[in-house]
């Protein structure tokens, strides 16, 4: 029996429940269990990884219960690709964390496990309703990472980012009545088939659901006009959790994915390709607003704010372009700007300890002390995140643009992103100059930079350094994940064979 | 002997939702909250009472012996004025109106609460 | 007060919680009389630190009688008040009466004031444990010395002998 | 016969339930929209039982066993609020 | 050897960036070896070129997008190369006797290799999105030049100023490379060239082509993009030296180059290209007059000669792009030596404001000498290399009168005649003004000849500009060929490289230039105050800088507009574009075939009305909070029975725990918050939140009908058929909660354990005191803990305690189970808190609560890890019959475990939730 | 019945919408408490309607109802039981830390 698929959720889930019974008091416990599950999740996410590249779809049969009946998780070359990212960016964080900032409020490590639990489970469930629960999971724990450190801005912010996703998972629940009302399911692979043989009668309940839950995960996504909620949450968030965060819009966008492939396909009956005719408005939109938002931020964490929602409206737009390319380049765009999204806030947390008084606040201030660093790093993600070479955002942007030039839209898409971007180099070199060279007299920063932390930082923002340099191979496997969702004959087959479910001998009770 | 039964069960089904129905009017007509307490309190509890009887017969003459209903009316009976006391306390305290004149109350300072 | 372990803190309360168990299972199969002697040990050790004394019963006969006294009130309360509901409304003449306890511990009154409830006419409104007065709301209030007679003699006085108090 | 006496109780609880409700919608204090509730949650466990009695099966005696159980908790909360405002002290 | 050629400045720049001490050798060192090294290897490497030779080396990188490692050395490239390394060389020798100690640290020399490395990659790259990825570098490594100085606002302006319009022009260039690699089907140069007219041809060649000029005409500086320029002139000098008279500004100028087989040769070209160049070449001319800043002249004399550059690409002619690459050299050469000297006099006499500076003659002969020398190249003087490309541009200028219409042909030699005519003014400015005219005004120093290694890299310079323009055929011929024929990818025209052409037109411009040139700078101070007194001064910068803080107020605005920071609108956003989206989808959808519709009964009726009821007051009371909290329990209670009705008992239960559970919670924060809402809504907002409500309620009505009338053939029958044999059980919603599904189960149950973590988390430091009267000013009432209530709490615990393991064990195959076990538990627990007061209780349930639902969570998991050791996948349950003396058969289930995990998870959650937030007031009495 | 029901589900719906739409912390606390009723009955009549019966096998019942919708509204009252609780708890955090329970603070 091969236990790999399910490890990705074992390990935090086990590290978690854990950190319920030790840890909490200090005593640097709950660090060891914390940063051992999360250096764990990475040889895990890695062999499965490597499976998945093979083109096998992984599946995994949770109580031994066969498709469509139990649930199943299910790594393919997505789910792994997404796996990978999490536990990358999970370690950066946490390592930044454990110099401080975990002692904020209690039980740090007991939340962000919990929160890696809920989006690992999110990529790797093949079921509609788990799926929700494994939302539920991330959000609960998001909420209270968001709340992590306390404060006024910090209360407000997880006040509207609560009441914003409890309403997101009603609708999230309506929709899976809808469907399961239409279908008589909820395993993924089953609801693909029962979909694409759907009558019109059931056209109404489907198209519905499926809406609903595109604006649920669009809500994740931050897409506008549902999106509000995210600047002001992960401007105040503290670092490594702003960090973390990076990935949960990618959340959205990865269920987006999903479902567009695997049941709101082009086959999909009276449903057919349900998706497409909204993400490229949403992600059209988004992209222009964020990037007004970009051009209004005073100051540098909620500016990146903005950029994760920019990050996400252009994943969205890329989408709607509705082609495998379309979905490789948006893949390898996703990788990117999660990285270096994530080490941005890093970054800017150095920052604003580092500037003391001032913060990440466009303000003349005093000298920032490790200009070389602190200005090197910036330097690199304001590269990364704006997609200028020669860091990897370059070449996501290139592709992206090659996959619109042959959309109709081609030309909305082609303005919106490159002017945007150029708005963004904008913001960004305002930004840096701001930071880095309108300084007054110099004087001893707040807090020293503990080389763990930099080394977090960088690490993430480099990532897209190394990115670029395996650009070919990483779009490669992008290229192959599109085409693998395209045709999603070979995900439902893999679920429904049931062939990893263990056969009991003759006459033995039980299942 | 099983019509004898069923007549019971009848009986008891219909004193009991016919009490539970005259504790609900006692409650829409008595003048105050503290007449209305007594409603509730009595005829409703024998209310459910009855009909717990009432299933207990049925039950136990189709499906071999039933006592169950017997801990949900002694659950009723222990907790039924534990209600009426606080709500009549609540309704001191707050001097809602009454036909009968209200006893003083020294409310404010804090009492010494049972050696509980 | 503390006392050593014991398996049985309160057996009475054992007892009472197999045959809940037994009622609630429907059953006197012996592996239902196992598993509810089991509850009936575990749950009083659960539950001792909420009772640290032990109640004792002095005359279980009593015990029966009042009971059948109680549901005979029961029910006569009850179709007391089905005619004061009935009837006209203004032919009532609620009032508070406060009837002074001779009893003192918790458990009794709170047995005294429940029953007073759950009988004609009568609500218990309040407990002054300090003053051990015990507010009552009657919805005839004609003859209030009466009352207090009837509830210290009809059910104090036999509380009182069976818990030995 | 019995059915039909079960169609009829189960009427009369449901006019109970009613003036419950009106009470409970009317007031005029709030005691005695508390003392409404109590009395549906009550009405509601025979509702319960009679439906019981009704299709037979014993199989909701549970959800009335809790309403005996649990019903006044409701009730007692709201009056010590009422009454104290903290209701955990 | 070309990718060891392109890193060899890369290498230097992250050799030379870290070092801050530790390094021995002087960062300009390191620098220089490395630019000379380059230099060595080019030439070495670049002797096949000489004769029409194309290195080209190849490399997949990203082939997806057609991104390939791959470099092309031609000639045009090898001339770029050569400058750039050539010059480089020179720049870092110069710089590093120009810059302070302070200033010239690694970061200096680190910037200049990055960007020497971008030139050589983009000159040097076959593939055209490689070029791109070094036109951008380009741009990004001259931001950081310019803005090298950064505790000046103008650095910093510049360097923004800079970046803004050349990053904007490298994205429309972008833009039209990809359109272009589209069209052709390969980004590789080689084959782009060898595609004709295809692009040309293309529908979107208008397009393409303007995309392509912008990119152009922002980096080169051309009218009306050239007003970046003179501001990035904040750069140290050698920056400027370097950028912006040999690199970075030819940057344009070789895209020109490198793709003029492809985009050239339509009408299109010609008007858009010459009339920019045009444009440019006028405007840069005659603005340079009037600069008093000596670095500013130079930046608008270098405008108007790119303007001239580009005015001979977009003649079209063979010869004229001859001309064209030939200026490129010579403006390289004389204005690379023109900014140094400038430097070296700013540096000595500590301005670069030409009314200051006056006679330096005498205090710097050595430096005057060569500075004239390259002025005179600037302005065209015979001899010297800018008089023979001038002559070659004044020569095209006059082929054109056959190629243009006729009425307008005198216009591009007058036009070129004009700019010779400023150039010779301000190149005699550049002389006259500093150099002699009197005495020097109040300088920060006095002047001196600088350091003699300072003026080597001038001298190196000037003696080229001799060279070249004595010797052309011998000195630059070569190099000329190789490039234009590379431009040209044809045979090249004969032309002829030599100082007497005989007594011809473009001699009689030439010399018209040099008289005009010489009256117009006797006639500068009338001049000037006429060019004072034109009304409005359009400042390319200012517009500039305006468009970019509009652009910033733009995106306030809008921002502000949308993001209102108000949760209220956020929801309201939120749930129009659920009820829009709901609405659109379900428009016009037919119900499905309606199965038969179940026959109303009176109870739903009855229970309906109060549940509607219920919702509606609810609403409507929403501001008596107290009253709110009872309408909601009524929905509750409803919602309850209507489990039971349709046969759900498990949910029934659930629902009348939770629903008194959450009275109690909800109970618990009311003490702390207001009493009542303020009424808080205008009218218009009220309706429009009914408005909203009603929609809202209307399609999930809708929706919910369509749903109740659809027949539904679901997975269901297969837990109903094997619940018992499979499960183990016969409550079939118990098994699927703790085996067909029990990872949700676990999931939910984890769920809880964190919200209740994040409850304590909140709790923790929160400080709130309840009020001390009610909200109709009474004072609480005394006796905090009723007798009767606190008896009877007690009595009930046992009761309570054995209902819930009855509960618990029977789930399995009746109605009950963990969940609804473990809530009995927990509100039973909870009774004592209310009842007896937190402390009390506490003392009485001593354990951690967190503990308890770590405990669970772990048993749950462990029960599912458990099925690994027998080979099974997580969760897998087993169960068996098992028969004993007395007790008699009965089942065991590994599920029942998964349930006990579940339970005490529940319990502790409870718990922890409830009374912990019952010890809040506790501990306002402890302060 | 069924129209009931969908009537029901509108009621609660729209009730709680309106509430979610209030500008306090107390009654968006309701609404959402509303909407997962609302949602929780929408949730379990996907599966249909079935009266006087029980998910409950080899137990006589001839028609059962569909146990899946059960036991994933159980699930749904759960989790929403724990967000509720988070949700409240941070409404006083709110109050606490803001000073009042506007959701917008004092500006708006
Ligand atoms: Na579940
Ligand atoms: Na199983």
């Amino acid at each position: 029996m091969n236990h790999l698929p399910i490890m990705p959720v074992m390990i935090p889930l086990i590290a978690g429940a854990l950190l319920f019974l030790i840890g909490g008091r200090g005593g640097g416990l709950d660090r060891v269990i914390g940063v051992t599950a999360t250096v764990a999740l990475l040889p895990v996410a890695l062999l499965l990884l490597q499976v998945a590249g093979t083109g096998q779809v992984m599946v995994y049969y949770d109580g031994n219960w066969s498709a469509p009946f139990g649930i199943v998780l299910v790594v393919d070359r997505l789910s792994a690709l997404m796996l990978c990212l999490n536990a990358l960016l999970a370690l950066a964080s946490l390592l930044y964390a454990i110099t401080g900032d975990d002692r904020l409020g209690p039980r740090f490590h007991l939340l962000f496990q919990m929160q890696l639990l809920g989006i690992n489970g999110a990529f790797l469930t093949g079921d509609l309703f788990n799926l929700f629960v494994f939302f539920e999971i991330l959000l609960i724990a998001s909420y209270a990472l968001q709340f992590h450190g306390g404060g006024k801005v910090r209360v407000r912010a997880t006040l509207h980012l609560v009441v914003l996703n409890l309403i997101g998972s009603s609708v999230f629940l309506i929709g899976i009545g809808a469907i399961y009302a239409a279908t008589g399911t909820l395993n993924l692979a089953d609801l693909a088939v029962k979909v694409a043989a759907a009558g019109t009668g059931q056209a109404g309940l489907l198209k519905t659901g499926g809406i609903l839950l595109l604006l649920v995960f669009a809500l994740k996504a931050a897409l506008v006009p549902l999106g509000f909620w995210l600047p002001p949450a992960y401007s105040v968030a503290c670092a490594p959790v702003a960090a973390l965060f990076a990935i949960m819009t990618k959340v959205g966008i990865y269920a987006i994915l999903r479902l567009q492939g695997l049941v709101f396909g082009p086959e999909a009956g009276p449903a057919a390709s349900l998706f497409t005719p909204w993400l490229l408005p949403l992600g059209l939109i988004t992209v222009v607003v964020a990037t007004f938002g970009i051009l209004a931020s005073n100051e540098l964490r909620r500016l990146l704010a903005h950029l994760v929602v920019l990050s996400a409206g252009t994943l969205t737009l890329t989408l709607g372009l509705d082609s495998p390319s379309a979905v490789a380049s948006a893949l390898f765009y996703l990788l990117n700007s999660t990285l270096v999204g994530g080490g941005l806030f890093l970054l800017a947390d150095l920052i604003a300890r580092d500037r003391g008084d001032a913060g990440t606040s466009f303000v003349t201030s005093q000298t920032v002390s490790s200009p070389l660093l602190l200005g090197s790093l910036f330097f690199v993600g304001a590269i990364g995140v704006a997609g200028l070479p020669p860091l990897a955002g370059f070449p996501a942007k290139l592709y992206l643009l090659q996959t619109a030039f042959l959309h109709p839209a081609g030309n909305w898409v082609f303005s919106v992103v490159l002017i945007s971007g150029l708005l963004v180099v904008v913001a960004l070199s305002r930004a840096g100059s701001a930071i880095f060279w309108r300084t007054g007299k110099a004087q001893k920063p707040a807090t020293g930079i503990a080389s763990l932390q930099s080394a977090a930082t960088a690490s993430l923002l480099l990532g897209s350094a190394a990115l670029m340099i395996g650009a070919g191979v990483t779009t490669g496997y992008t290229q192959a994940t599109a085409v693998q969702l395209a045709d999603h004959t070979g995900y439902v087959e893999a679920v429904m064979e049931n062939r990893g479910v263990v056969v009991l001998p003759a006459g033995q009770g039980g299942s | 002997m099983s019509m004898l039964i069923d007549l019971l069960i009848v009986f008891f089904l219909l004193l009991g939702s016919s009490f539970a129905l005259i504790g609900s009017i006692g409650l829409v007509r008595l003048p105050d909250i503290f007449a209305r307490l007594h409603g509730p309190t009595k005829a409703t509890t024998l209310g459910v009472g009855s009909i717990l009887l009432g299933s207990i017969l049925y039950f136990s003459s189709r499906q071999g012996l039933s006592l169950q209903e017997i801990l949900a009316l002694l659950f009723l009976f222990m907790t039924a004025p534990v209600s009426a006391q606080l709500l009549s306390r609540a309704a001191l305290h707050r001097r809602c109106d009454s036909i009968a004149r209200l006893p003083e109350m020294d409310d404010g300072a804090e009492k010494k609460s049972g050696n509980s | 007060m503390s006392r050593s372990f014991t398996f049985f803190p309160h057996p009475l309360l054992s007892a009472l919680l197999v045959v809940l168990w037994l009622l609630l299972n429907n059953s006197i199969e012996p592996g239902q009389l196992i598993l509810g002697g089991f509850f009936g040990i575990v749950v009083p050790l659960f539950t001792r630190r909420f009772w640290p004394q032990r109640l004792g019963v002095g005359r279980p006969l009593l015990v029966i009688k009042l009971a059948g006294r109680v549901v005979k009130d029961i029910v006569s309360a009850n179709f007391s008040v089905a005619l004061v509901v009935l009837g006209p409304t203004e032919a009532v003449k609620p009032g508070f009466v406060k009837v002074p306890l001779d009893v003192d511990s918790d458990f009794v009154t709170t047995l005294l004031a429940t029953l007073v409830s759950l009988t004609p006419g009568t609500v218990s409104a309040d407990i002054d444990m300090e003053k051990r007065v015990l507010l009552v709301h009657t919805l005839n209030s004609d003859d209030p010395e009466a009352l207090i007679q009837e509830i210290k003699t009809r059910y104090e006085a036999p509380i009182k002998e069976i818990f030995l108090c | 016969m019995l059915s039909v006496v079960i169609s009829i109780a189960m009427v009369l609880l449901g006019i109970a339930l009613l003036l419950n409700a009106w009470r409970l919608f009317r007031g005029p204090d709030a005691t005695d929209r508390i003392l409404a509730l109590d009395t549906l949650y009550i009405n509601s466990a025979a509702l319960i039982i009679l439906y019981g009695v009704d299709i037979g099966r014993a199989d909701f005696f549970a959800a009335a066993l809790l309403i005996a159980l649990f019903g006044f908790v409701s009730t007692m909360a709201l009056a010590k609020f009422l009454l104290r405002g903290d209701i955990i002290e | 050897m070309l990718y060891l050629l392109v890193s060899i400045p890369f290498i230097g720049a992250l050799l030379v960036y870290p070092a801050t001490e530790r390094l021995r050798l002087p960062p300009s060192l390191v620098a220089g070896l490395m630019a000379l090294s380059a230099l060595v290897l080019l030439l070495f490497i670049g002797f096949p070129v000489y004769s029409g030779a194309v290195l080209l080396s190849r490399a997949e990188w990203i082939p997806q997008i057609g991104l390939s490692f791959s470099f092309r050395l031609d000639g045009l490239g090898l001339l770029f190369a050569e400058l750039i390394l050539g010059i480089g060389v020179l720049v870092v020798l110069y710089a590093r006797y120009y810059l302070t100690e302070l200033e010239a640290g690694p970061r200096f020399y680190a910037f200049l290799l990055l960007f020497m490395g971008a030139m050589l990659g983009l000159v040097l790259s076959e593939n055209l999105l490689l070029m791109m990825v070094f036109w951008e570098l380009t741009s990004l490594a001259s931001f950081l030049l310019i803005g090298f100085r950064r505790h000046t606002s103008e650095a910093r302006q510049g360097a923004r100023l800079a970046l803004f319009v050349t990053g904007g022009g490298g994205f429309a260039l972008l833009a039209a490379v990809l359109i272009m690699g589209q069209i052709v089907g390969s980004y590789e140069l080689s084959d782009v060239l060898a595609s004709g007219r295809l692009v040309a041809d293309h529908h979107l060649y208008p397009l393409v082509l303007v995309l392509f000029l912008i990119g152009v005409g922002t980096k080169s500086a051309q009218f009306p993009f050239h007003f970046w320029l003179p501001h990035a002139m904040a750069a140290p000098t050698p920056v400027s030296a370097y950028l912006h008279s040999a690199t970075m500004v030819k940057a344009g100028i070789f895209l020109l180059g490198r793709f003029f087989p492809v985009l050239a040769g339509s009408e299109l070209w010609f008007y858009m290209v010459s009339g920019m160049g045009l444009s440019t070449l006028l405007l840069g001319a005659y603005l340079a007059l009037f600069q008093h800043d000596l670095k500013g002249l130079l930046a608008y004399s270098t405008i108007s000669h790119l303007g001239l550059i580009t005015l001979l690409f977009g003649l079209g002619t063979p010869l004229g792009e001859i001309a064209a690459i030939f200026h490129v050299i010579n403006h390289a050469v004389f204005k690379a030596s023109l900014f140094m000297a400038a430097g070296i006099i700013d540096h000595e006499s500590g301005t670069r404001d030409m009314r200051k500076l006056n006679g330096l003659f005498k205090y710097m002969p050595h430096t005057a000498a060569l500075a004239m020398v390259a002025a005179a190249a600037m302005a065209g003087v015979p001899l010297l290399n800018g008089f023979l490309s001038k002559e070659m541009f004044f020569g095209e200028t006059l082929v054109l009168k056959w190629l243009v219409e006729a009425q307008w042909h005198w216009l591009f030699p007058m036009a070129a005649t004009v700019a010779g005519i400023f150039a010779v003014a301000y190149s005699l400015r550049f002389i006259h003004d500093v150099f002699f005219n009197g005495e020097p005004v109040n300088l920060p120093k006095t002047p001196h000849e600088p350091p003699r290694w300072m003026k080597v890299p001038v001298e190196v310079l000037v003696v080229l500009c001799i060279g070249v323009g004595v010797f052309p055929n011998f000195t630059v011929r070569p190099l000329l060929e190789s490039a234009a024929a590379a431009v040209l990818q044809q045979p090249l025209p004969e032309f002829s490289l030599s100082i007497w052409h005989g007594f011809n037109t473009p001699l009689v411009m030439s010399l018209v230039a040099m008289g005009g040139g010489a009256i117009l700078y006797s006639g500068r101070k009338w001049l000037f105050r006429a060019h004072d007194r034109i009304p409005f001064q359009i400042s390319g910068k200012q517009w500039a800088e305006s468009l970019v803080e509009s652009i910033f107020q733009l995106g306030e605005m809008v921002d502000r507009l949308l993001d209102s920071r108000s949760l209220r609108r956020y929801s309201f956003f939120l749930l129009a574009i659920v009820v829009a989206a709901g609405a659109v989808s379900l428009w016009g959808e037919s119900f499905p075939a309606a199965k038969a519709l179940t026959p109303v009964t009176i109870p739903v009726v009855i229970g309906g009305l109060l549940l509607g009821a219920g919702s509606i007051a609810t609403a409507v009371w929403h501001g008596k909070r107290l009253l709110a909290v009872i309408m909601l329990s009524i929905v509750g209670l409803m919602t309850a029975l209507l489990f039971a009705y349709f046969s759900a008992p498990d949910l029934a239960m659930t629902q009348l725990l939770v629903e008194i559970a959450s009275v109690i919670l909800v109970l618990l924060a009311m003490y702390f918050l207001p009493q009542l809402t303020p009424p808080e809504s205008s009218r218009i907002r009220l309706a429009r939140d009914i408005t909203l409500g009603v929609i809202a309620g209307i399609g999930v009505a809708i929706l919910s009908y369509s749903m109740l009338v659809q027949p539904l053939d679901s997975i269901s029958s297969y837990y109903l058929s094997q619940s018992k044999p499979g499960g183990g059980g016969t409550n079939v919603v118990n098994v699927i909660l703790v085996d067909f599904r029990g990872f949700d189960t676990l999931g939910e149950v984890t769920v809880l354990g964190i919200a209740a973590v994040g409850i304590v988390a909140m709790i923790g430091g929160l400080k709130i005191w309840g009020p001390e009267k009610d909200w109709l000013g009474r004072s609480w009432a005394g006796d905090r803990h009723p007798v009767l209530l606190t008896t009877v709490s007690k009595l009930i615990l046992p009761f309570a305690l054995i209902v819930s393991a009855y509960l618990f064990l029977r789930g399995h195959n009746y109605p009950g189970g963990g969940f609804i076990a473990g809530l009995v538990t927990g509100v039973a627990l909870t009774l004592q808190y209310i009842a007896s007061g937190s402390d009390r209780a506490r003392q009485r349930l001593p354990w951690d609560n967190l503990k308890l639902v770590g405990a669970g969570i772990l048993i749950a998991t462990g029960t599912g890890l458990g099925s690994w050791v027998f080979g099974f996948p997580f969760l897998t349950t087993t169960f068996a019959y098992v028969t004993l003396p007395i007790v008699g058969k009965f089942e065991i289930a590994s599920a029942m475990l998964f349930d006990l995990g579940v339970y005490l998870a529940v319990v502790g959650t409870v718990l922890l939730i409830l009374a912990g937030m019952g010890g809040l007031h506790q501990r306002e009495e402890n302060v | 019945m069924e129209l009931i029901l969908a009537l029901l589900i509108g009621i609660t719906t729209a009730s709680a919408v309106f509430l979610l739409l209030r500008g306090h912390t107390f009654p968006i606390v309701l609404g959402l408490w509303l909407l997962g009723y609302a949602v929780n009955i929408f949730l379990f009549v996907s599966g249909g309607l079935t009266e006087g019966s029980a998910p409950l096998v080899e137990q006589g019942l001839e028609i059962l109802p569909d146990p899946l919708p059960q036991a994933l509204v159980l699930t749904a009252i759960v989790i929403g039981f724990g967000m509720s609780a988070f949700l409240i708890v941070l409404a006083l955090r709110a109050l606490g830390d803001l000073g009042d329970d506007g959701v917008d603070g004092g500006e708006k």
